[in-house]
């Protein structure tokens, strides 16, 4: 049988041992990968099984599991590194933004960086302050890097196979909220979509709405429970480089898009979204392309988290929105 | 692909019962002398340690429960390392300022932060609830080493008021590893500035053995900046305080900073989220029980009779009502006003968040209209 | 009299000892800020007439510049960093984006860190890797950051005076290849705008260009050599909080936009401006909010970087499309 | 506001002429020996390291002549540092592998590269001009200690190959100063990485003397975390090649990192955009001017009679033509091709720069139609 139904943690975490089963040089590495096998458990039984060689448990310093990981790559090594929680990627930011993303174009292409930087991310889990963010548009305005997200437990088994024999470096954010939701897993690699590709989640004629990670969830609900109006739903998947041609043959169709994401709207990734698209579909659309999603403020205390995060009831309201423009 | 073992591992460990170790009280509750450190403490002042050590312990507990009964998202227990907590907290003098991490609750309490305010964070209902100034307790900092260099600024700032005070800086034997807490070494070797480094070595960070930070007995990294570490007993109240109150005095006078590596343990999980069973042995957990901070003081207090069983009921007592009286408070809570989410961001008005709130405000009014 | 004439750095030298004047809690620190001065002499003379206390020379890291200004801030000092490249802010990204933007809301508005970092920006120099970056995006992003971008000497006069004396923490961006621009300096501060405002820069009817830092003068001057339509600049000058009414007026008026910035157009601060633009103004609009900026690289090497950087033909060529569309 | 006198300096600073310093060869070229160290050089081993002293110096005076003139965007010169660089390099086996800053032109003449590779990237042509792997010499590093991350992680490759490589991270006293860098010692140390970290001292970052950095002598930053630290004469190239092939040995053999402080002069200024004469006197640079690493080797075989008169001038003759050489080749070196702003950002096909690409064709493409 080609599928089984796992949770989103377990599937990365099947991922990951057939990635390291097929090639020698995989490492992992991040803080409590080991022994604990992550505080989300995605790395579960690996060192066990792996040995402490190929799955290590690192000092307390990002910078240094980047840095290092940098290193290792350079080797000949292709290290999987995770980041515990989304607000505590910052320390690692210098070596992602400068060494990470850069060293191919510096060396003109003689060296390759083949490291995947794993990071769960977004709100909704009642979580302390750091614990909640979604620091995607750090990284998507940087080039060198391939972002994507996964929304679903096959996604995560293919895309962090796919991510670790990607020869670029490649930041894969793990919609946290989702880890223990339960879905078939197809095991069929030959069968998933490449890397790089977004998918129509949901077809629909009157209105696109555009997502990923966590969000894409909440947009299937909320087409699901909105009756009057056929909504599509793209799960964006690769959010650097963007499939534009999906994105862009799905609003050409609805005429109506909106964006979504948890992370602040102001200079939010979903912003890229919508300059891109109305600038490409400009005499498609019936409405502006509208925007869901945290406010312009840090993130906030938890009881207050329900407020901050889009969720079906915003993302319908901007719905009627295009509709009423 | 293996690791040569010869090569694998590092050679040496973080020694387990080091010799190097500032104690004033044994496990087993006698006082035993030191060369370089003595607490001129009177009776009374060692009861108030115990009560310290009692309540603080108290009102973890309670916490604890609280966070098991869902009414906490999260808590970090402090158990086992009450000492090191009250004891460095109290060699503090009014004006000294104090940085802690999330665990500090113990510091709280000896800095005089009203119970309940260090459970607001706890049940999510904003990020730090003490106002730092009040107390002179900076606000919980939870990313991993960066208060260390607040601190170290803030010494740099009274070192240009002139003034005595000085600063300590909370933080683990995990966060040692952070590139701010090792630049936060340079700076104030360099500035000489007036802070004293508290590192309290629970063994663990999160499931990660102090090994797996450093070969060496963490105090020593202070060598390599050109500034004093001294390793104490942070299950003994007596020396935690001594060794705290010499470094803070030096600060004061001039002489810069020092690195103090509290050697304690955490006895609960890392937080109410964490299971140790994954990663440690109950037989570890066992040993350091005997090393216990509070019972080595009792016993100290019984033996040299200073103190009588009225006066352990009594402590016991109101460690209780503190107790209850903090599930009261705790649960009487309010939750956040929804302007929260904007009040302070800016300290003036900011049109884009002034938008925000004007239409979020209107979304949710439309509910009031029709309902979906 | 009212004004002088001076450069980009010279007004900015000269804002910062009018702030250390005014007050005694206002301390310079950074790498080479002392003795020498600053790389670009912005801080010239500062130490030796205000002292070793209060004119800095830190170790060298970035993260320590930040934090330890924090913990300064927290006793009451007025801090301004210089970090000495923009490409060198990224050590410094953790203590930015979780400490420095966040502590106000973090401490329920007890406490404030009135903390300039300033940033110089941008390319057009010659200059070997790291130093010609245009990192904004990542500060515009994060709530709890004011961001702004001198692009004139007065500017930089009166911005640096009131950037100090702001209660948040401010990101100041100065247009690095512009530090020799020579202008007159209107020293009268009352007369200046304020720190949140944009201005229109030069007048027009047929498009709006908007632009902030080095790109002003190139937009100016592409306005200037444009004979045939009639071309309104705009400079944001606030990009956190952005000065909408100032913004969205003008296109309003001109019905045609063009953003322009030496930064990856790709999830750039552009846009932002793009994307609020098209949603407030979506039917004054007669063509899509185009961007002008750099590549989705990584900065080229210096005798790449003439066509990296947005020039006058490329924004013209910009206007052009407008107008065909 | 002012700092009191008593707390705002650091009591100790970097020691000016160290007892602890490793030499073997004097300024004015005695052979000196050390307990701890030798080099079993041959006669004709030495005078190779002469010719590579004097060619790289050459070739560093050759390219500050040629930034002057405007043909470089700008040259950190290496001059006083040749015998630190070339001692090291030169006690490198062949698969190890160096990961450079970006002043270790003398590094990179040791290594085999192309002399005007290293020109590359200062004429803005790239960012980094040769082939890593082929001559074991990662690309030039300009934001400060990132290397030694990746150089630490490297040795965690070999360790994991089972091979005896070893690798040497260099950097300067003011990276000294960075997270990354004492993270690097933190992961060496617990790993047991068989590393060396290079550290050339050359007393100042930029304005900033050493002592802003740390207030006791560098190498001793090591002690902090376990490992080794010796200072060298960093003008002395045989005991650079001593001290580091010592520390290259110890890391093949599975002992672990060693912390080399060479204690050496920048001589010049920090790059032909500085003016050195804004923050340090002349006397400093002629004191320093006087333990010249070229001279005291020259010195030394003239007196033991190692060479004559016509191995002297056959390697000025040498090092000229090297010189001219160099400058012809710079002058030679085409300019990038516009392609190349994409052509390596990815490895696989990226649908946004291919889109990039295609406009910026045909935008250029349109001026041939029409000009403006
Ligand atoms: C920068 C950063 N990385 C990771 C984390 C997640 N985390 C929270 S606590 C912890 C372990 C800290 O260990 P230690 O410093 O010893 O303090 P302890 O919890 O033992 O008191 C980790 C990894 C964090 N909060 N910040
Ligand atoms: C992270 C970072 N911050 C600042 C700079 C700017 N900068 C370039 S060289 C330098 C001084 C470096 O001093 P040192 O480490 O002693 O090396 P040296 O130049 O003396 O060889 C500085 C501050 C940089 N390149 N990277
Ligand atoms: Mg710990
Ligand atoms: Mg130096």
């Amino acid at each position: 049988m080609s599928a089984e139904t796992l949770s989103l943690s377990r599937a990365m975490n099947e991922g990951l041992r057939k990635a390291m089963e097929h090639d020698p040089k995989v490492v992992v590495m991040g803080e409590d990968v080991g022994r604990l096998g992550g505080v989300f458990r995605v790395t579960d039984g690996l060192q066990k099984d792996f040995g402490e060689s190929r799955v290590i448990d690192t000092p307390l310093a990002e910078s240094g599991i980047v840095g290092t990981a940098i290193g290792l790559a350079l080797r000949g090594y292709r290290p999987v590194c995770e980041i515990q929680f989304d607000g505590f990627v910052f320390p690692a930011f210098n070596q992602i933004t400068s060494q990470l993303a850069k060293m191919r174009l510096r060396s003109l292409g003689m060296l390759e960086l083949p490291v995947v930087v794993r990071i769960p991310f977004g709100g909704g889990i009642g979580a302390a302050e750091h614990h909640s963010e979604s620091p995607e548009a750090y990284f998507t305005h940087t080039g060198g890097l391939r972002v994507v997200a996964c929304s679903n437990p096959s996604d995560a088994y293919t895309m962090i196979q796919q991510a670790i024999s990607c020869p670029d470096p490649v930041i894969l954010f793990e919609p946290k909220r989702r880890y223990w939701d339960k879905a078939p897993v197809e095991l069929d690699l030959s069968r998933a979509a490449p890397l790089g590709r977004a998918v129509v989640a949901r077809e629909g004629d009157d209105v696109t709405l555009l997502a990923y990670g966590p969000m894409v969830k909440t947009c299937l609900e909320a087409a699901q429970a909105d009756g009057s109006r056929s909504i599509e739903v793209v799960d964006i998947r690769s959010l650097s480089p963007l499939d534009e041609a999906t994105v862009l043959s799905s609003v050409r169709k609805t005429g109506r898009c909106v964006v979504v994401h948890e992370a602040p709207v102001f200079s939010g990734y979903g912003a890229e979204l919508a300059a891109r698209v109305t600038e490409r579909c400009f005499y498609d659309l019936q409405a502006p392309v509208l925007r869901v999603g945290g406010f312009s403020t840090p993130y906030p205390p938890s009881r207050l988290e329900e407020h901050y995060l889009p969720d079906l009831d915003r993302v319908l309201d901007a719905v009627d929105q295009t509709f009423a423009w | 692909m293996t690791i040569d073992a010869a090569r694998g591992r590092p050679p040496g460990t973080v020694a387990e019962s080091p010799p190097e170790l500032v104690r004033l009280l044994t496990p087993d509750g006698e006082r035993v002398e030191h060369p370089d450190y003595d607490v001129g403490l009177t009776a009374e002042e060692i009861k108030g340690l115990y009560r310290d050590l009692v309540i603080v312990r108290r009102l973890d507990a309670e916490a604890l429960a609280l966070a098991r009964q869902g009414e906490l998202a999260v808590w970090p227990s402090l158990r086992g390392q009450e000492a090191a907590q009250v004891g460095s907290a109290r060699a503090l003098m009014p004006g000294d300022m104090a940085f802690p991490s999330y665990r500090e609750h113990g510091v709280a309490w000896c800095r005089g932060v009203d119970r309940v305010r260090v459970l607001c964070s706890f049940r999510g209902i904003n990020h730090a609830g003490w106002d730092p100034r009040e107390h002179n307790l900076h606000v919980p900092t939870i990313v991993i080493g960066s208060q260390v260099l607040h601190a170290t600024g803030y010494a740099m700032g009274v070192q240009r008021d002139g003034t005595e005070d000085a600063v300590i800086a909370y933080f683990g034997d995990g966060a040692s590893s952070e590139g701010d807490v090792n630049e936060a070494f340079v700076w104030a070797a360099v500035q000489n500035a007036p802070i004293v480094f508290f590192c309290q070595n629970n063994q663990w960070a999160i499931s990660e053995p102090a090994e797996r930070q450093s070969r060496i007995p963490l105090y020593r990294r202070a060598d390599g900046f050109g500034f004093p570490g001294v390793r104490v007993d942070g299950n003994d109240v007596l020396a935690c305080l001594a060794v705290t109150r010499k470094a803070l005095d030096n600060a004061r006078s001039g002489q810069g900073p020092t690195l103090v590596e509290a050697f304690t343990y955490r006895m609960g999980a890392h937080t109410t989220t964490d299971d140790p069973n994954r990663y440690r042995l109950p037989a570890e957990v066992e040993a350091w029980q005997l090393k216990d901070p509070v019972e080595r003081v009792r016993a100290y207090l019984l033996k040299s009779g200073t103190a009588t069983g009225e006066f352990f009921d009594e402590v016991e007592a109101e460690a209780q009502d503190a107790g209850s009286d903090l599930r009261r408070q705790c649960l009487a809570l309010p939750d956040p006003d929804l302007d929260e989410l904007w009040d302070h961001v800016y300290a003036a008005e900011h049109s884009l968040l002034a938008d925000e709130r004007a239409r979020f405000a209107s979304y949710l009014g439309s509910f009031d209209e029709v309902s979906r």
